[in-house]
């Protein structure tokens, strides 16, 4: 638990150091506008970072994530532009519950045919791609198309606060609540940590592993929306090779691919390590040619550091001594 | 052996009888994934001789090897990465980057011949960089290769800018895309060489025998005296130097280096391992069936591609291909009772 | 020219492949479009429109291969890279296949014509045009580019950073040249950045659609609108809205329709071995006239036509 | 206090009044039950009861089809034919819920622990207890507490289980088994991983249980347990019901031949070898945290054996010993030569063998042949290229297989097939065929049944009179004293005393494990 949180300290840490030696060498970064920019610009990563990690959690992998933000966000944007009358709320729902569905198939697959979750995410990733194009009929959906309230949604303030942000919130508290509060959650961790002795207590792991798949679905779904609307473009291509982001948010934030450990605050501070990087990059004004290759400097930095963390937290074998005597 | 053997003599008879082998089963040879994949390949071989004209044209055929052959380079020591229990998600960029090494030594003079170890040192080393991450700190390689892609593929960008390298040898041009008597395309005949190569090794070998008991229980194949992380290490470089081999034979087939190049194979070339019957958990697998998984893909797509199907519909077959390859046999069979 | 080998198909109609860059991109539809309308007035042609998934030189390689195989009679491709695409090229040409490249160019050794929308000339300076009367002639401008290997991008830029040395530039001073790999969201916050690395920032220039697109919503949601413009390359269709909310006055484009029609009907005089089909003549394009082929086998087109509010609807009805 | 334990009148219970007295109605009645995986029938018309208020002891060989019985009697697998009656209902499980719902509950053999989460929610893991709609940690803290209290077992209730001992951790799931207030409690070989001491609690656990009514079946290959704790008796061979009837009626031989169908001899059967020459000496050997100073010596023809409490520390110094401990540091000799042993390749090399305690994690490839299993150390030896060196493996595996009484029907079979016991065997067989100078046995025998048992000690007596020299870890106290010829036992890391074979008795070798000095030794601090 102690560890845990040192770790988390450390990754907060380094973000800060981070946004300090940028603002450094470039000020305007650490504006308040910049900030809260920043922020604004880690929701999308941080709202799949949440259920990409209850996803790794149960040992599994939902690398279909960014096919199926796309697929749902064309979708969404195809209803919005076809039928501008549509209440935006309908909108929001039928991207969200189309993430869902896409979702759920993976989650059957998974959890009821018991198949390798890697290799099935890796072939919906594909065929949901190949979706988007065969439904838009690989035509753009473009910001004129899309009814002003669409487009306007996301980063419309509430309380001086974007939508986005405050969609975002909502999202972080509902993942810790369920993360550490429901029975759902709870046993998602007791998955990920002894897959083969979850059923020797009960839990019903293909219905757990359908609704993870299903959660972590239709928050592409949403995000889907939230994307198309924010950018105010859709198209085939839109978030590709986004999953290897979210993944490496989760990674970054210190949630194990061994399954069985990771927290909502890791997931968020990791999301928002990359945010700070991906918007720190075009300010600090260095070669785009370098961008990539300090990305994956930075990322290793990271693993590095977390992986130190994990070995000074080692193996200690409790003084038993001690607790016999307590017994005694 | 010989002390062993001559214990062996003062057999003292089991209450139980233990065969050597399991009874002949035929229903158990139909199980078996290489057959379901066999029979996959001759399918779809079939239905594209009849349904695509040019499909059966000998030329045609050999010409449609050039599409896998490198990917399927990488397929294989990726397979004995996957059998070992870890992955590489790390190959396109390392072959990005063995291309802008060749580049810059084919730039800088250094004679043609001379190329193809430049481009397997490069490799080897991005392996060893890898391998030393994983095995020295203890890393998942999965995340290690998520971070060390982008700084391969961004230290070729460094590299390179907004040029790229061109004007190589045409003895790269003659490996990369020429034929053996003007029908056998050579990269065919390298990945054939190959995979007969990584065969023997991995089925009748010890090492390949080691590296199964790796990536089934590594802790096990610790005590048993097994050095499981020289194992990894190594096979992350031979990983390295395979995906150099690929970008010797790639950069000579299209003349030309650019950062993008190869851009996306990791995911191809993984598909081709698990559609081969490797499992991702680790301590199952062959090579035979990662050819048949290539073969099957390769007949698949090029008769699609002949049948002008627009490439993102292919990714749809293939997605469709790899799950209902893996799902047909466990809904065949029923839930598996598990342990 | 040399002799057909490639052999015709059953009903006797010449097939012309047309190759480009990645599917689901609207420019290129409309270059479809255009290529359908010459196959119809051509009467014996068939088009195969085909190109991968995503925009890389390894996809286009595979559908080149396999349009060999099917032994078509011409290519007509979009490069996603001049060079990597030479060696299969010269292998269609070996076999038989004539191929003209179109829009982004393959070397010269990998093709008989390259057609080009307009010369890099042409549209290198019409985009500094644009950007230099939107912000009155003077101030600070940036370039938010594809990816750092996008040729035809690269080449635009060149011609931009050399024009921008002549006198009638001489106020613009390109602050930066940045690139968003054509993903909305990279794109965005590049646009972003330079909007706060960068205060005086008048114009940005784009010569992509998904650039472009992502500019004019940065400089909306920054509430800049009025104060950065944005201009560069893009479709009417994709274009219209932000040529409404102001962010973006004018922004060029040649007509994809017209440029894929051209294509097809050099091909076919390529194809029927017509004696003026070589580098230094010219090829009959129907009802856009002939166009002539320089000595390197290059020809262009018109200059790039202008977009602003006043026409912009009216267009992006049509591509 | 024992009646405290749980309130045993859920709903549909009649309430006990006492443990004695004339059998009532049986609330678990078993018949006609079969279940079969792939050809292999591994149970054929059993049949079984229990009452309330009743210890039956369940046994039979490695491989009897004990373990299951369990899992289809909890959910885990629904059998292929027969009925459960469960307080004279018919019912059917279709999951563990269904059997713990029916008031069933199990600690099964595999250990069924998640090592992330703490001691309290490991108890509560797949029923938390929900309170307005979230878990109630308040709740599941406090009666994992009180629960611990109950049982008189110290566990700090927020800890992870991954810090845990082997030990502990088997508390925790008897503790889970426990906080069910089931009907009916099945242990299947608890005292495997337990020590004396901890053995004691264990039966005073389950003397509490029969008390309040439950119903416990329990499961195992020591026969002085059954008669400890147990009522009855049911025997099963080959998966099929042999008989059943009161402990009271029977002796240890006649359980023996039910079991196996023939008379074993139980002797320990350690041949009258002189030792020879010095094979291995240890000289101070240290570790930073797991021990301490540990010396001492080997001859040819010895055995040596290590005793302690579970948590001793003694695994540990053989796993240094076996190289697989970079940390540790000290002087080892083997033949009067210094070495150093960097990995297991290296102490292979010298002749050393090493069998783990922990079978499923370091010991077999589950998913691999047992032909495979048992040649991987000596590949070596077999050659480079193993094909066409099949003959010469199957003989060595086959000659092993024998001699240890394996039950499999075949060597490709996957050792993951094979009953626990049968597990162990593979591994044994495997660090034999090494044939190895000094060979490590730690806990060999552990689940294995005592016809086998038989076999496996024999065999060691064998190999010894042929001068192999063995380290025998154990924390079954008859086999230490039964065959070592001298004693070490360990107390937290350190070796606390060495006996010689005639100094050790059962009081003063386990005196000296709870951490007596040898001058105290006549006054035994803690209750054993
Ligand atoms: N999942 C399985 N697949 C195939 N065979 C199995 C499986 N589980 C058990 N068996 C077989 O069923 C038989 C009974 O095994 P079981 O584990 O019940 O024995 P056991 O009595 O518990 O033995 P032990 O005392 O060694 O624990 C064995 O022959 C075993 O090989
Ligand atoms: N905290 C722990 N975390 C993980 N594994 C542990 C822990 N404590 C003990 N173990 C494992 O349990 C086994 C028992 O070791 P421990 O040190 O408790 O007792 P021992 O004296 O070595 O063993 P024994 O007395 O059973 O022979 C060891 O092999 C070790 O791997
Ligand atoms: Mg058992
Ligand atoms: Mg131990």
């Amino acid at each position: 638990m102690n560890m845990l949180k040192q770790r988390e300290t450390l990754l907060a840490c380094s973000i800060i150091v981070l946004v300090c030696l940028v603002g450094l060498r470039s000020p305007v970064f650490v504006s308040a506008a910049s900030l809260s920019n920043l922020l604004t610009d880690s929701t999308l990563l941080t709202m799949l970072a949440l259920t990409q990690m209850l996803v790794i959690v149960t040992r599994g992998v939902d690398l279909s994530v960014a096919s199926n933000l796309a697929l749902s966000g064309m979708m969404a944007a195809l209803l919005a532009s076809r039928h501008p009358a549509l209440p935006l709320v309908t909108v929001v729902l039928a991207a969200t519950a189309i993430g869902l569905v896409l979702g759920l198939v993976n989650g059957w697959l998974i959890g009821y045919l018991e198949l390798p979750p890697i290799v099935v995410t890796l072939g919906t990733m594909s065929v949901y791609r190949g979706l988007v194009f065969v439904l838009s009929g690989g035509a753009w959906v473009s910001s004129h198309q899309m009814p002003q309230d669409f487009i306007a949604f996301p980063l419309t303030r509430f309380l001086g606060i974007t939508h986005l942000v405050w969609i975002a919130a909502v999202a972080v508290l509902a993942a810790w609540f369920i993360a550490r509060h429901s029975r759902f959650g709870r046993d998602l961790y007791a998955v990920g940590n002894a897959p083969s002795c979850a059923r020797y207590v009960g839990i019903p792991m293909a219905r757990r592993l359908l609704w993870t798949y299903g959660l972590s679905g239709a928050m592409a779904g949403l995000c889907g929306f939230l994307w198309v609307a924010r950018y105010a473009v859709a198209y085939t291509e839109i978030a590709y090779g986004f999953e290897f982001t979210v993944i490496a948010a989760c990674v970054i934030g210190g949630i194990s691919i061994a399954g069985g450990t990771g927290s909502v605050t890791g997931a968020v501070l990791g999301a928002l390590f990359l945010a700070v990087i991906g918007n720190a990059l075009p300010v600090v004004q260095v070669s785009p040619f370098w961008q990539s290759a300090l990305t994956g400097l930075v990322i290793l930095a990271a693993v590095l550091i977390n992986a130190r963390d994990a070995k000074h937290a080692g193996r200690q074998i409790l003084p038993l001594h001690l607790l016999q005597r307590g017994a005694a | 052996m010989n002390s062993s053997t001559a214990n062996m003599t003062s057999t003292h008879s089991s209450r139980y009888t233990i065969l050597d082998r399991p009874g002949f089963r035929p229903y158990a040879l139909l199980g078996k994934w290489e057959t379901l994949l066999a029979l996959l390949f001759v399918a779809a071989f079939l239905v594209n001789g009849i349904l695509v004209p040019n499909f059966l044209d000998p030329y045609n055929l050999a010409d449609g090897t050039f599409n896998f052959s490198e990917k399927a380079l990488i397929a294989l020591p990726m397979a004995l990465l996957i059998i070992c229990r870890e992955i590489d998600i790390s190959v396109s960029g390392i072959l990005a980057l063995c291309s802008v090494a060749l580049g810059l030594a084919n730039t800088h003079g250094v004679p043609p011949a001379l190329l193809l170890p430049v481009a397997l040192a490069a490799g080897t080393a991005c392996g060893l960089l890898n391998g030393v991450l994983v095995t020295r700190f203890a890393l998942p390689s999965i995340v290690v290769t998520i971070g060390t892609v982008s700084l391969f593929r961004g230290l070729a960008s460094v590299v390179l800018g907004d040029k790229a390298f061109t004007g190589y040898p045409q003895l790269m041009a003659d490996w990369g895309q020429g034929y053996f008597f003007d029908v056998i395309p050579r990269e065919f005949v390298v990945l054939l060489a190959f995979a007969a190569l990584f065969a023997v090794v991995l089925h009748a070998t010890r090492w390949g025998r080691r590296i199964y008991a790796i990536g089934n229980n590594p802790v096990a194949a610790r005590f048993a005296g097994i050095e499981v992380d020289r194992y990894r290490l190594v096979l992350f470089m031979l990983t390295g130097a395979m995906a150099g081999l690929a970008a010797y034979l790639l950069t000579g087939r299209i003349g030309s280096t650019r950062p993008n190049i190869a851009m996306g194979w990791e995911l191809e070339v993984i598909t081709m391992v698990i559609l081969g019957g490797v499992s991702i958990a680790g301590g199952a697998g062959t090579i035979g069936g990662v050819l048949l998984a290539v073969l099957t893909l390769g007949t698949v797509t090029y008769g699609l591609s002949l049948a002008n199907v627009p490439g993102i519909y292919m990714t749809i077959v293939i997605g469709l291909l790899l799950l209902v390859t893996i799902a047909v046999p466990r809904l065949l069979r029923g839930r598996k009772v598990a342990k | 020219g040399c002799g057909d080998k490639a052999a015709a198909p059953a009903d006797g109609k010449i097939r012309i492949a047309m190759v480009v860059k990645s599917l689901g991109n609207g420019f290129f539809d409309a270059a479809h479009t255009g290529a359908n309308e010459a196959a119809a007035q051509l009467k014996d042609v068939e088009i195969i429109y085909t190109g991968p998934t995503t925009p890389s030189a390894e996809g286009q390689i595979e559908i080149v291969n396999s349009l060999i195989s099917q032994k078509v009679n011409a290519i007509v491709i979009s490069a996603n890279d001049p060079n990597a695409l030479v060696p299969i090229a010269k292998k269609a040409m070996q076999r038989g296949i004539k191929v003209v490249s179109f829009d982004s160019g393959l070397a010269p050794e990998g093709r008989l014509m390259q057609l080009n929308p307009s010369s890099a000339r042409l549209i290198g300076r019409k985009q500094l045009e644009m950007a230099s009367s939107a912000i009155g002639g003077a101030g600070e401008i940036a370039i938010l580019s594809a990816s750092a290997q996008a040729t035809n991008q690269n080449l635009w830029i060149d011609v931009m950073k050399s024009e921008l040395a002549k006198p009638e530039f001489a106020k613009l001073k390109l602050v930066a040249t940045v690139y968003g790999d054509d993903q909305s969201d990279k794109s965005y916050r590049e646009a972003q950045g330079l909007l706060r690395s960068y205060p005086n920032l008048k114009a940005i220039i784009a010569p992509t659609t998904v650039g472009i697109n992502a500019a004019g919503k940065a400089v909306v949601d920054e509430k800049l609108v009025g104060k950065v413009y944005v201009t560069g390359l893009g479709l009417p269709s994709e274009m219209a809205g932000h040529v409404k909310s102001g962010a973006v006055k004018e922004f060029a484009i040649w007509n994809p329709i017209d440029l894929g029609y051209a294509a097809t009907y050099a091909a076919y005089d390529f194809v029927k071995g017509r004696p003026d089909a070589r580098a230094g003549g010219k090829v009959d394009a129907g009802r856009m006239g002939s166009i002539a082929i320089d000595a390197k086998g290059e020809a262009a087109m018109a200059e790039p036509f202008t977009y602003n509010a006043s026409n912009v609807d009216q267009f992006s009805k049509i591509f | 206090m024992a009646a405290t334990l749980h309130d045993p009148a859920a709903p549909g219970t009649p309430p006990h009044t006492s443990a004695s007295g004339l059998a009532p109605a049986p609330v678990l009645q078993l018949t006609g039950i079969g279940k079969r995986f792939a050809g292999i029938v591994a149970l054929n018309k059993v049949a079984l009861s229990v009452s309330a208020g009743e210890v039956m002891a369940l046994i039979g060989e490695n491989g009897a089809g004990k373990s299951t019985l369990v899992k289809t009697l909890t959910g885990i697998y629904q059998p292929d034919e027969g009925s459960i009656l469960l307080g004279g209902q018919s019912v059917t499980f279709a999951n563990a819920q269904d059997a713990m719902a029916a008031g069933i509950t199990a600690v099964h053999q595999e250990s069924v622990m998640f090592d992330e989460l703490t001691v309290a929610e490991n108890i509560y893991v797949g029923r938390h207890p929900v309170k307005g709609g979230r878990v109630d940690w308040a709740r599941v803290e406090q009666e994992a507490a009180q629960l611990f209290a109950r049982l008189e077992v110290a566990l700090p209730v927020r800890a992870k289980v991954k810090d845990l001992s082997v030990a502990q951790r088997h508390f925790v799931e008897i503790a889970r088994a426990l906080s069910q207030r089931a009907r009916v409690v099945i242990l299947d070989e608890p005292t495997a991983a337990l020590s004396q001491r901890e053995i004691q609690e264990l039966y005073r656990i389950v003397r509490q249980l029969r008390a309040a009514g439950t119903a416990i079946i329990f499961i195992t290959h020591k026969f002085d347990e059954i008669f400890a704790v147990a009522d009855r008796y049911t025997v099963l061979r080959d998966g099929q019901y042999v008989s059943s009837g009161s402990i009271a009626d029977v002796t240890e031989a006649d359980l023996v031949a039910l079991m196996v169908g023939r008379a074993v001899h139980q002797a320990y059967p350690k041949a009258d070898v002189t030792p020879g020459p010095m094979v291995l000496e240890v000289e101070n050997f240290c570790h930073p945290t797991e021990f301490d100073g540990v010396s001492f010596q080997l001859r040819r023809g010895e055995i040596l054996g290590f005793y302690g409490l579970v948590g001793a520390g003694r695994s540990e110094v053989m796993q240094a010993l076996f190289g697989l401990s970079p940390q540790a540091r000290g002087a080892v000799k083997l033949d009067g030569a210094p070495v150093r042993i960097g990995c297991a390749a290296e102490a292979i090399r010298h002749g050393i063998a090493y069998v783990p305690e922990d079978r499923q994690h370091q010991g077999a490839h589950l998913t691999m042949p047992i032909l495979h299993n048992i040649t991987l150390p000596i590949l070596d030896r077999i050659g480079f290229f193993l094909r066409g060196r099949r003959a010469e493996e199957s003989a060595v595996a086959r000659h092993y297989s024998e001699q240890l009484e394996l039950k499999a029907s075949h060597l490709c079979q996957h050792v993951a097939e094979l009953s626990g016991g049968n597990q162990q065997k593979v591994v044994l067989g495997k660090w034999l065929a090494t044939n190895p100078k000094v060979i490590i046995l730690d806990e060999p025998t552990k689940g294995i049944d005592i016809g086998s048992k038989a076999a496996v000690h024999r065999f060691i007596g064998q190999l010894v009179g042929q001068g192999l020299a063995v380290i025998l870890v154990s924390s079954e106290l008859p086999e230490v004293l039964g065959l070592a010829d001298r004693i070490v036992v360990m107390h937290q890391g350190r070796v606390q005393r060495e006996f010689s074979r005639f100094e050790a008795t059962p009081e003063n070798v386990v005196a000296a494990a709870s951490g007596c000095s040898p001058d105290e030794n006549a006054a035994v601090p803690e209750a054993v």
